[in-house]
């Protein structure tokens, strides 16, 4: 079960004041690089809440993800203004997120996998294609939303605003999974057959984690959306969905905290790497290995043990 | 290791077939053995009772070695085998029938026994095998999945011994067979016995198991309880109701 | 880790000592990376041929990632200050700093994108675009197919908007000199390797001709599989001209004999310029012809020089003096059109042949200075 | 149009040929160690490379055997250092470990062979074209038909009328059941990865002259791969065989009657086979 100790709280505020403190001094660059880590981090932590929480993992998430962005370009195209479209967003990626649960829910670990791929790749295919989308060629012209105190046409304010979502997003999930309903979701992934022995119903329970889970990754697809004003078909792909799944490896499963912790190393790596080898997917691959032959409890979870250990 | 424990030398100038010390076995989270330990005469049948939930079966499974190494020993024949691979025990000369047959039923009869016959001493052939169950015969190029519950059962004790066992296991072989089909196989239990083999038998069936079995060991929530030969238990009223309700 | 991104940060933040920064977008990973890498070497042989060295090219690897050259694009423009940015082969990471470029008032060479809109409905002062739209080659070819007499085509193209724009160009240019589109397809994007249903379609189509857009791997594994098919005899195959370019042309061998197409480089152009610019690509890398996407880095690079040496200097006056620039380079006459900020261009109807030194492109004709029309375009 | 709808029944075939040699060693690993291979596209690119530089040396006959060789030994390598002892650890550990070594495999790719498509060329006996019931077809395709089916049947014949093969058999049932009776499942476990690295090599070389070889095959080879397998059934090379014919048929006839829909197909049938059979259509598994 998920507890949000004082260990998990200080490093998630290390965590978004290191990155705050980065996005001040690292220059417009670095507020880029803030911004495109907190929506890769809400998209882990949507994803941990399906993969590490429920033992969902989805190789489609990345189309759920897209599903947010489009229906958010689409609705600000349609007149909504930005708030009301990201509640469209949400909802359209919620209910996409739940009928890919509702078909695939029944079946565990690599069936559930595969059906996931199925239903993100139809996504993509389809979007891909459509030219009322833009195809792959993608859709411009998205607004950003308008607070009334800071204006998020300005970098630094918008990573700030990105930081704030993901915080927001991450209270969400802890929440969440202290609720009734969290505790029967883990119940139902740490064993079916007892938590339905206790009255629960698998099936539904796992459903609605993976609406919830579906709905923060329509979250992270609007925040894209927002960030770069533009979007394409590419973040729908399933290789999208296999780095986040990385991303989630990578800074630990099951964590919560870790998300953000492999969102921010990939980001960093992946342009850091990119400037002096054209190869980086080659250190990208070598450290995924690494890590789960070190027992795959990612950056995070092996962080946590130790200091637990130290403390004990 | 090997030199210090000699079963042997310890109890009576009777050889130890098996001897197993102080086992522990869990399945994930859940603890089902906490210290197990019985010892097996070679040449005698040994019935292990107990409860459902007693742990009867996963001893057998962790004899096999299809449970993961914990804490104990396993000494067979006088060679420590604790935390060896399954195969390898297999090979060391122990046969296991297992609890609802687990026959190949992608295999016909013939695969199921000649896949076995690959290790061993080779003793026992189709033809010696055939001979214990006759009935099997005709079956022998049907897929196995198409042989009645009894069928399954007779093949999986003779696929057991085509390994040319020294000690048997076998878990509640008795199942869900016809009162004929019972017959059968405590014939064939009793004459693998008088040829020499060491047998282990699991049974639900008190009645039969104490009818055949030279020796009992009983066991309760992972752990043995009583232990003696066959006539003290038919003496041991009060252990009998105390541990198996009968 | 993050300690030292921040001095490379820092590093990058420091003042120039040159007078020009150029920001180079290109893709070095990922499917587009040999693309990227001919433009690179194009843009650098100019600056080098020009003898300047007081230009500094920043390198960012865009891929074929929107959101990483977006990313990459807004720290080129703010950190590092570039005057120019250069490059962008994918069309959708086009797409995605399309809106920033505008906004930020930088001037960008585009050396590859063909997306018509980008200097269509979508165009921009800032942006100027030296390789082609896609129109541009294709409206072309179906003029000319028409002229020839050819009264039916089939048509093959990957189903993304780069496809499904070429087609289009192509039949209505190809309808409108008399011809008949009697079928066509749209193959499934990145997964259809094997065009062997899709052959046997357009045999049965009873076409006079096939005409086709197709690049990469699927250029290759097209031509291949056409020939294996044997249907250079009843089927002539058409193309925009990508499907028989030089970097492919070395696999695909004598299967591409007789493949006739058009483009706006090619190799063997028999003109001064080319035959020069051929030699010293050609001392950098023996035995390679350069393709076109070398040339639109090289002319990239010879456009920005241009702009330079009339005294511009800074994004704004970068921006105005690039489409004045005008010159004959290696693919023949070339100038911007100031409507649209597209390049004005020869395209070359040609037929691939055996040559002595194996494959070649034979020229059978010209399109002289090839103008798209604007297409929606208004600059403000 | 008899003709019209040979070429494109031959096209299924020859489509088909391919989609089995890849996703024969990809089912039968599956369904003996529940190990799910991502990488497994990767070893199909690496059949194709490795061949094509072969051929270059020596020609196409000595690159048919030389390239799966090749890769097997590569497959073997991967499952001695690596795969082996992640097998035993998951799904979850199993994609993410092979996901690494795609990136891996095609970076490595692009640093050996670059970036440019390359193709090979067959053997000049191979060339040209017959004609069959009316329709012209390619000499080469009809080639991989037949390997294909040789293969087919090999493994058919290798699986269900030998030893080793009732021990595959009964190990891909129950694993625990086949250790009993002393089957070495570890020994076992190597064979088959072995065999499948070699037949995803065999089908690379195999198509390397049909598709130019590029780095993007691992991962565009792989997803047809995997919905062969759960279509199929897995651990089973009727299935395996059959899962193909019906991708290659979804694909090629998809392609001529609803082209429209033709990109979706494909998974489309992949999420109608997990939620109506997620056995498979064959299934291996009897006891478990």
């Amino acid at each position: 079960m998920f507890r949000l100790d004082a260990m998990r709280i200080v490093l998630l505020v290390l965590l978004l004041a290191g990155m705050q403190v980065f996005a001040m001094l690292g220059g417009f660059f670095g507020q880029e690089i803030v911004a495109e880590i907190a929506i890769l981090a809400i998209l882990a932590i949507s994803l941990d809440l399906a993969a590490g929480f429920g033992g969902m993992v989805s190789l489609g998430h990345g189309a759920i993800m897209g599903v947010g962005a489009y229906a958010y370009a689409l609705a600000g195209q349609h007149g909504l203004t930005p708030w009301p479209a990201a509640l469209t967003a949400i909802a359209a990626s919620g209910v996409t997120g739940g009928l890919i649960g509702a078909v695939s829910a029944r079946m565990q670990g690599i069936f559930f996998i595969m059906a996931t791929l199925a239903f993100g790749q139809m996504i993509w295919a389809f979007t891909f294609s459509a030219r009322w989308l833009g195809g792959d060629n993608g859709m411009g012209g998205i607004a950003r939303a308008s607070l009334p105190f800071s204006d998020l046409s300005q970098p630094m304010a918008f990573a700030n605003y990105a930081l704030c979502l993901l915080l927001a997003v991450f209270l969400l999930a802890a929440a969440t999974l202290s609720t009734p309903f969290g505790r029967s979701y883990q119940a139902v992934h740490d064993n079916a057959a007892r938590a339905a022995a206790i009255g629960l119903a698998p099936r539904r329970i796992r459903i609605t984690g993976f609406a919830i889970s579906s709905a923060i990754a329509g979250v992270a697809g609007i925040l894209a959306a927002q960030h770069m004003q533009f979007i394409s078909p590419a973040m729908m792909f399933w290789t999208t969905s296999g780095e986040v799944l990385v991303v989630l490896i990578l800074g630990g499963i099951g964590t919560l905290t870790g998300p953000i912790v492999g969102a921010a190393i990939f980001v960093t790596l992946k342009y850091w790497a990119a400037g002096w080898t054209d190869h980086w997917h080659l250190v990208i691959g070598a450290l995924l290995i690494a890590v789960i032959l070190a027992g795959g409890r990612g950056i995070t979870g092996e962080a946590e043990r130790r200091l637990r250990h130290a403390f004990r | 290791m090997k030199a210090r424990h000699r079963p042997r030398d310890r109890c009576c100038g009777r050889s130890m077939m098996l001897d197993v010390i102080d086992l522990t076995a869990a399945y994930g989270h859940a603890q089902v053995l906490h210290g197990l330990s019985l010892r097996l005469e070679a040449g005698r049948i040994h019935s292990l009772l107990g409860r459902n939930g007693a742990g009867k079966t996963t001893t057998l499974r962790r004899i096999m070695g299809l449970l993961p190494h914990q804490q104990g020993r396993i000494l067979f024949a006088g060679d420590e085998i604790t935390g060896w691979p399954t195969p390898r025990i297999a090979r060391a000369g122990i046969g296991y029938v297992p609890e609802g047959r687990e026959v190949f039923t992608a295999l016909t009869v013939r695969e199921n026994l000649t896949l076995a016959g690959r290790i061993g001493s080779g003793d026992w052939t189709i033809d010696r095998v055939m001979q214990q169950f006759p009935g099997l015969h005709p079956r022998l190029d049907a897929p196995a999945a198409v042989l009645s519950g009894g069928e399954q059962q007779m093949l999986s004790v003779a696929r057991a011994l085509m390994t040319s066992p020294r000690l048997l296991l076998l878990d509640e072989p008795s199942e869900g067979l016809s009162v004929q089909m019972t017959a059968v196989l405590r014939d064939v239990l009793v004459a693998l016995r008088d040829q020499g083999m060491t047998i282990l038998l699991v049974e639900q069936d008190v009645g039969l198991a104490t009818k055949l079995a030279d020796d009992v060991t009983l066991m309760s929530r992972g752990r043995h309880c009583w232990a003696g030969t066959a006539a003290e238990f038919a003496q041991a009223a009060g252990v009998r109701r105390r541990y198996l309700g009968a | 880790m993050k300690p030292f991104v921040f001095s490379c940060l820092l590093a990058f933040a420091l003042p120039a000592h040159a007078d020009t920064t150029v920001g180079l977008m290109l893709p070095a990973s990922g499917n587009y990376a040999a693309l990227g890498q001919d433009i690179e070497d194009g843009f650098r042989m100019a600056l080098q041929e020009a003898g300047r060295s007081n230009i500094r090219v920043i390198e960012a690897d865009t891929e074929a990632d929107p959101q990483t050259g977006l990313t990459l694009a807004r720290k080129l423009i703010m950190q590092d200050r570039a005057d120019v940015l250069v490059g962008v082969v994918s069309s959708a990471v086009l797409g995605a700093v399309r809106d920033v470029v505008h906004q930020a008032e930088i001037p960008l060479i585009v050396a590859n994108a063909g997306n018509s809109d980008a200097t269509g409905k979508d165009c921009s002062a800032f942006i100027t675009r030296v390789s082609f739209s896609n129109d541009q080659l294709n409206r072309p070819m179906g003029e000319w197919m028409a002229a020839q007499g050819i009264s039916s085509v089939y048509t093959l193209a990957p189903d993304y908007a780069a496809g499904q724009q070429m087609i289009a160009a192509f039949s209505d240019a190809f309808t409108a000199g008399g011809g008949e589109i009697v079928g066509g397809e749209f193959t499934p994007f990145g997964k259809t390797e094997d065009f062997g249903p899709y052959l046997a379609k357009a045999q049965a189509s009873g076409a006079q001709a096939l005409y086709v857009f197709y690049g990469g791997a699927d250029a290759v594994s097209f031509v291949k599989q056409y020939d294996s098919f044997g249907l250079r005899d009843t089927l002539p195959l058409y193309s925009v001209g990508f499907l028989t370019a030089p970097l492919y042309l070395r696999e695909q061998g004598t299967s591409a004999a007789g493949v006739i197409g058009a483009l706006h480089y090619l190799p063997s152009l028999d003109t001064p310029e080319n035959e020069a610019f051929v030699d010293a690509y050609q001392k950098a890398h023996p035995d390679t012809l350069p393709s076109e996407y070398v040339v639109a880095g090289y002319d990239a690079g010879r456009l920005l020089v241009g702009a330079l040496d009339s005294g511009a200097e800074g994004r704004a006056a970068l921006a105005a003096a690039l489409p004045q620039v005008a010159y004959t380079g290696p693919r023949g006459p070339l100038k911007i059109d100031p409507v649209t900020n597209n390049i004005v261009q020869n395209v070359y109807v040609f037929e691939t042949v055996e040559g002595p030194d194996g494959m070649t492109h034979q020229v059978l004709d010209t399109v002289e200075a090839v103008r798209d029309p604007p297409n929606g375009c208004a600059m403000e | 149009m008899t003709a019209f709808w040979t070429l494109q029944v031959l096209n299924a075939l020859q489509h088909a040929a391919l989609l089995f040699l890849i996703a024969a060693g990809l089912s039968v690993s599956f369904g003996l160690m529940g190990f799910v291979n991502l990488a497994h596209g990767a070893l199909y690119m690496l059949g194709a490379f490795i061949g094509i530089s072969v051929a270059a040396q020596t020609g196409f006959w000595v690159a048919l055997i030389a390239a799966p060789l090749a890769v097997s030994a590569i497959g073997a390598l991967l499952y001695l250092c690596l795969l082996g002892r992640v097998a035993r650890l998951g799904p979850m550990p199993q994609v993410l470990v092979s996901f690494g070594l795609v990136f891996i495999a095609t970076e490595l790719v692009r640093i050996v062979w670059g970036d440019i498509p390359l193709v090979l060329d067959p053997s000049a006996a191979l060339a040209g074209r017959v004609d069959l019931a009316g329709a012209t077809y390619p000499v080469y395709r009809l080639f991989v038909i037949c390997i294909g089916a040789a293969m087919a049947a090999a493994l058919w014949l290798g699986v269900n009328r030998t030893n080793l093969g009732a021990a595959l058999r009964a190990s891909v049932e129950n694993p625990g059941m086949a250790r009993a009776i002393g089957i070495r499942t570890e020994r076992m476990f190597l064979l088959v990865f072995t065999l499948g690295a070699g037949l995803a090599g065999l089908g690379g070389v195999v198509a390397a002259p049909i598709t130019a070889a590029n780095p993007g095959m691992a991962v565009s080879a792989l997803i047809p791969a995997l919905i062969v397998t759960v279509i199929g059934g897995m651990g089973n090379i009727a299935g395996a065989a059959l899962g193909a014919l019906i991708v290659a048929g979804i694909e090629v006839f998809g392609a001529v009657l609803f082209p429209a829909a033709s990109a979706v197909l494909i998974y489309a049938a992949l999420a109608v086979a997990l939620i109506w059979r997620p056995e498979g259509l064959l299934v291996a598994k009897g006891a478990r």
